[in-house]
């Protein structure tokens, strides 16, 4: 029973993680953006995320149940602790890598949120039911610029072409399934990652033939964010999520 | 003569003046710079408070500013569609944004050192700006009034937002009630400045107050804003920096009101005239964000276009 | 008396933070340089002006005298603690800022400490007595760039001037007296930065001349790094710096 | 075949074979492949460490992580000029590297994740790279063989410094401990495969040793770094992760020596191909400076030739 405790309390944080970081990846766009409807859809999409990481970090305090809070597990944990996917930490490069990296975690978790929707934990239902629309949008934004870039000009098209390229191979790892996923899948709580990839593949599918993208044929590449193997960037990243709490140590805000 | 007798008239029967309206080239001129301004406004005070998304120092607070930042964003598109119904296009003002022609609230050219400036920016900048825009909401061109009172719902909003977080910085620990302190030192005078010059040496004025574009002048916002604010500060325990702030029972009519210290005009010229701390880094960054999206700006146009022909041939193919 | 040692104590804080922050700046290069070359040069810049900087802080340290270390005051202060000029916190920019940066720097610099090998302070006089070989080096790396890039091709050219043109107004601030320098100047431990201007042009003149770079008449730009009012990048370049420092307090490393 | 035969009793008598002496074409192409990969090393080695430059916890271990990536650079230009006596240029060596033709060592396609990493860089990696080189101070060939003896005097200097980050670590906090002992899990089993395949697999060794290029064979110098390393590991208090090592007094011709477990290949090979963590940022960051970097290479050509043309115009009109 312990060890499903510390099965779900993972897989909260693992979740909290990618939302955080992808947040935090997305606002660094903000006042910048190449058109300002995009300096409205940065921060809005970064809401989002920001918005359900606060959610999963609450649960995960809950069911950690050692008094700590959504900012603690946000800010205070080491580099190593950290828990996210790599595809969300990748730098932002380029608008068409931006885009790129949104659709393929969107389509990710549209997938992951609608099996959480007949969750066995109530939590997460309940979390899956407001995330599930938020991602139908991000989807949609995120998909119209792939195909706008992809079927766009010839700069565009070999931008996107380039973001594909450096991109695809990080989508493996959210298919990854270890004891962690297997005990939660087993308990209903959350799906096998692994068995998300024929959905990932029908929502990306169609909008790479419009955006005129071969889908790669191979997603293996760096994995480790699971276990807190993270690129180079993130200890960059985390300077700057961490700094007020790491300077200000107990202070409220 | 008689047009602008009877487009004066209009005015001064409180009708709104709407995009198809004749009206006098001035006063189209007026308010295309002046909605243009205060859109620009919007777009590059983005970039002060952008400047701590990533550095907020909760989650909480995280999700409010980036909601904030986002608010601007859409203000400054309200108000570039409000321009543009007067005829000139969101292009054509980026470019005067971006080559230095078209000014912007000179306040942003102060830069975000500590988080309280999150702050003192929400509750000081933004305070001003609604002082500024309450009156806005009744101006004569009708686009621009119907804005405003978006803008100013959500701008109150975000007043309240940043006094609560000079709020509970004041209620924290010493370095934070230091840093809240030294925030106000360097925006309170910046903040009265954003009314613009006093009214002796405004050169707009009177002809904006007559076309009912302006409805209260520099002085009497300032007034207005100094009496709202430092009982407000005093409250959380904040000193104004100004040694010739006090109560004045006799001030406004007899109401009472507050004595203020000279305001450095020097200084205000100087930010003005582009020599500001952060003048060059705010066009920067807008000119970089332009510039490094142009391609993205010209695939969408490509691609809109490749739409129509397919659209259209798949229709002559159909007939 | 009292106010004597502030002013020393402020003065030096002024200048161990004046070689700190340009050493980072410049130690951001390493391993991204234009050429090998570069990559060496870089970090021995970076090294000279860190090397400095700990004299500086160590001898701070002992000024001040409340038992605070080097990397105390290098590491743990806010940053409206921070006494750099605004010059050495700029962005790196291009390869001709950088340069161009690091002669501004270096001239003044060289000026300053050669007034500062008579100085009436010991430690001041033996901390001068060593920069003044490496900035000599600096200055002539420097400048070696600003007229092979000011006199190298179009583009550079148009880079070079960009560089002055953004980079000059920064260099006003560096000769502003105060009531700390005229304290040491009358004391006769450091210059007064004002006397410091025509040793500066003296330096700088020929080798505008030589990359066909016109010296701007105004010098006047951004001032506040000395009373602690930096730009927005400062508080970006500490969140890097202070890292470990705010991560780990108290540790050894 | 009298040449091959001249050559190689000259090799057998320990002479140096210098730039302009005859050589067969396969000992010139197996010596610029080998200095051309290890000056690679040395370039991209730099950008794991410079990776922490700006966050090292000290002023006095940023100074050394500073002149320790300098080092490294120097090591590369020593490298890349004795590549160069063989007829080779460094421009390009550095398309080969760009482009992926030419290796480096495949170690540094690892993250540097915290601070111990730096000194496990320091104490494993350099550790290791000496045993490689100590025995190519006495490589036929003399230019590398000179600039290894510079090479090697440093890298110990190195790799004791990192030795040290480790020891302070292992004294000092209990997370500073956790992250020592997580470093050198991390690091330990990629040292032991920068030795190289086992020698029954290895593609090179039989020719490189018969021309004194090589010395010692891969496992050889991997047994004698294992047996180096683990007492200082284990003198630190470090555990090193793998269950099969242990001490075997028969090991070595009865010596003694440890004996350690089997090496992923797997992993290995992976890497290698450019499925490593940082493969492709590694060689993206080096393409970027380069890239970046190129309008300087180009106005510093330029310069030099005009300098030329109006030192020679100087002349002429001198004479």
């Amino acid at each position: 029973m312990t060890d499903m405790n510390e099965a779900r309390l993972a897989l909260v944080l693992r979740l909290a993680d990618d939302h955080l970081i992808l947040g935090h990846r997305v606002s660094e766009w903000c006042g910048h953006a190449p058109m300002l409807e995009e300096d409205l859809a940065m921060p809005n999409m970064a809401l989002d995320l920001i918005g359900q990481a606060r959610s999963l970090y609450q649960y995960a305090a809950e069911l950690e149940g050692k008094g700590r809070s959504e900012d603690d597990l946000a800010y205070m944990r080491r580099e190593r602790e950290y828990r996210n996917c790599l595809l969300v930490e990748r730098p932002n490069g380029d608008f068409a890598h931006t885009m790129l990296r949104q659709l393929y975690f969107a389509a990710f978790m549209e997938a992951y949120w609608t099996e959480c929707l007949t969750s066995s934990d109530e939590t997460i239902r309940a979390i899956a039911a407001k995330a599930i629309k938020e991602v139908a949008y991000h989807i949609r934004h995120a998909s119209e610029w792939v195909v706008r870039l992809g079927d766009g000009t010839e700069e565009s098209a070999s931008r996107m072409a380039a973001a594909v390229e450096a991109l695809h191979r990080y989508t493996g790892e959210l298919f990854q399934s270890d004891a962690v996923t297997d005990a939660m899948a087993q308990a209903g709580v959350a799906p096998d990652p692994a068995s998300l990839k024929p959905a990932f593949e029908q929502t990306i599918g169609p909008i790479f033939a419009a955006a005129g993208l071969a889908v790669p044929e191979s997603d293996v590449g760096p994995r480790g964010g699971r276990s807190g193997i993270h690129g180079e960037e993130m200890g960059h990243l985390l300077a700057e999520l961490q700094y007020m709490q790491r300077t200000y140590p107990g202070a409220t805000w | 003569e008689a047009f602008l007798a009877a487009f004066q008239a209009r005015i001064d029967a409180e009708e709104k003046i709407e995009p198809n309206d004749a009206m006098p080239e001035g006063y189209r001129r007026t308010l295309i710079r002046q909605i243009g301004q205060h859109a620009h406004s919007e777009i590059v005070g983005m970039l002060p408070e952008g400047n701590w998304i990533t550095r907020a120092p909760s989650l909480k607070r995280k999700a409010a500013l980036l909601a904030k930042v986002q608010d601007e964003g859409g203000h400054g598109l309200y108000l570039y569609s409000a321009a543009e119904t007067l005829g000139v296009s969101r292009d054509q003002m980026t470019e005067e944004l971006l080559s230095g022609k078209a000014k912007y609230s000179s306040i942003f050219n102060y830069p975000t050192l500590t988080w309280a400036d999150i702050g003192a920016i929400g509750w000081l900048v933004d305070g001003a700006a609604i002082m500024n825009q309450i009156p806005l909401c009744r101006c004569s061109f009708g686009p621009y009034a119907r804005a405003m009172i978006r803008v100013c719902k959500e701008e109150s909003f975000h007043q309240r937002q940043g006094y609560e977080i000079m709020m509970t910085l004041m209620r924290g620990t010493d370095e934070q009630k230091e840093m809240a302190q030294d925030a106000l030192n360097r925006w309170w005078w910046p903040s009265l400045m954003m009314f613009g010059p006093h009214d002796s040496d405004s050169q707009h004025g009177d002809q904006s107050m007559k076309w009912k574009i302006k409805r209260f002048s520099n002085d009497e916002l300032r007034q207005k804003f100094v009496d709202a604010t430092v009982p407000q500060g005093e409250f959380i325990g904040l000193t104004f920096p100004d040694p010739d702030l006090k109560w004045n029972p006799d001030k406004n009519d007899g109401k009472g009101g507050y004595d203020f210290g000279k305001i450095d005009w020097d200084e205000f010229w100087h930010v003005v005239k582009g020599n500001g701390p952060m003048n060059r880094d705010r066009i920067a960054a807008r000119r970089k964000a332009w510039e490094d999206g142009a391609w993205v700006r010209d695939a969408a146009l490509a691609h809109a276009e490749k739409r129509k022909a397919r659209a259209e041939a798949a229709k002559i193919a159909a007939e």
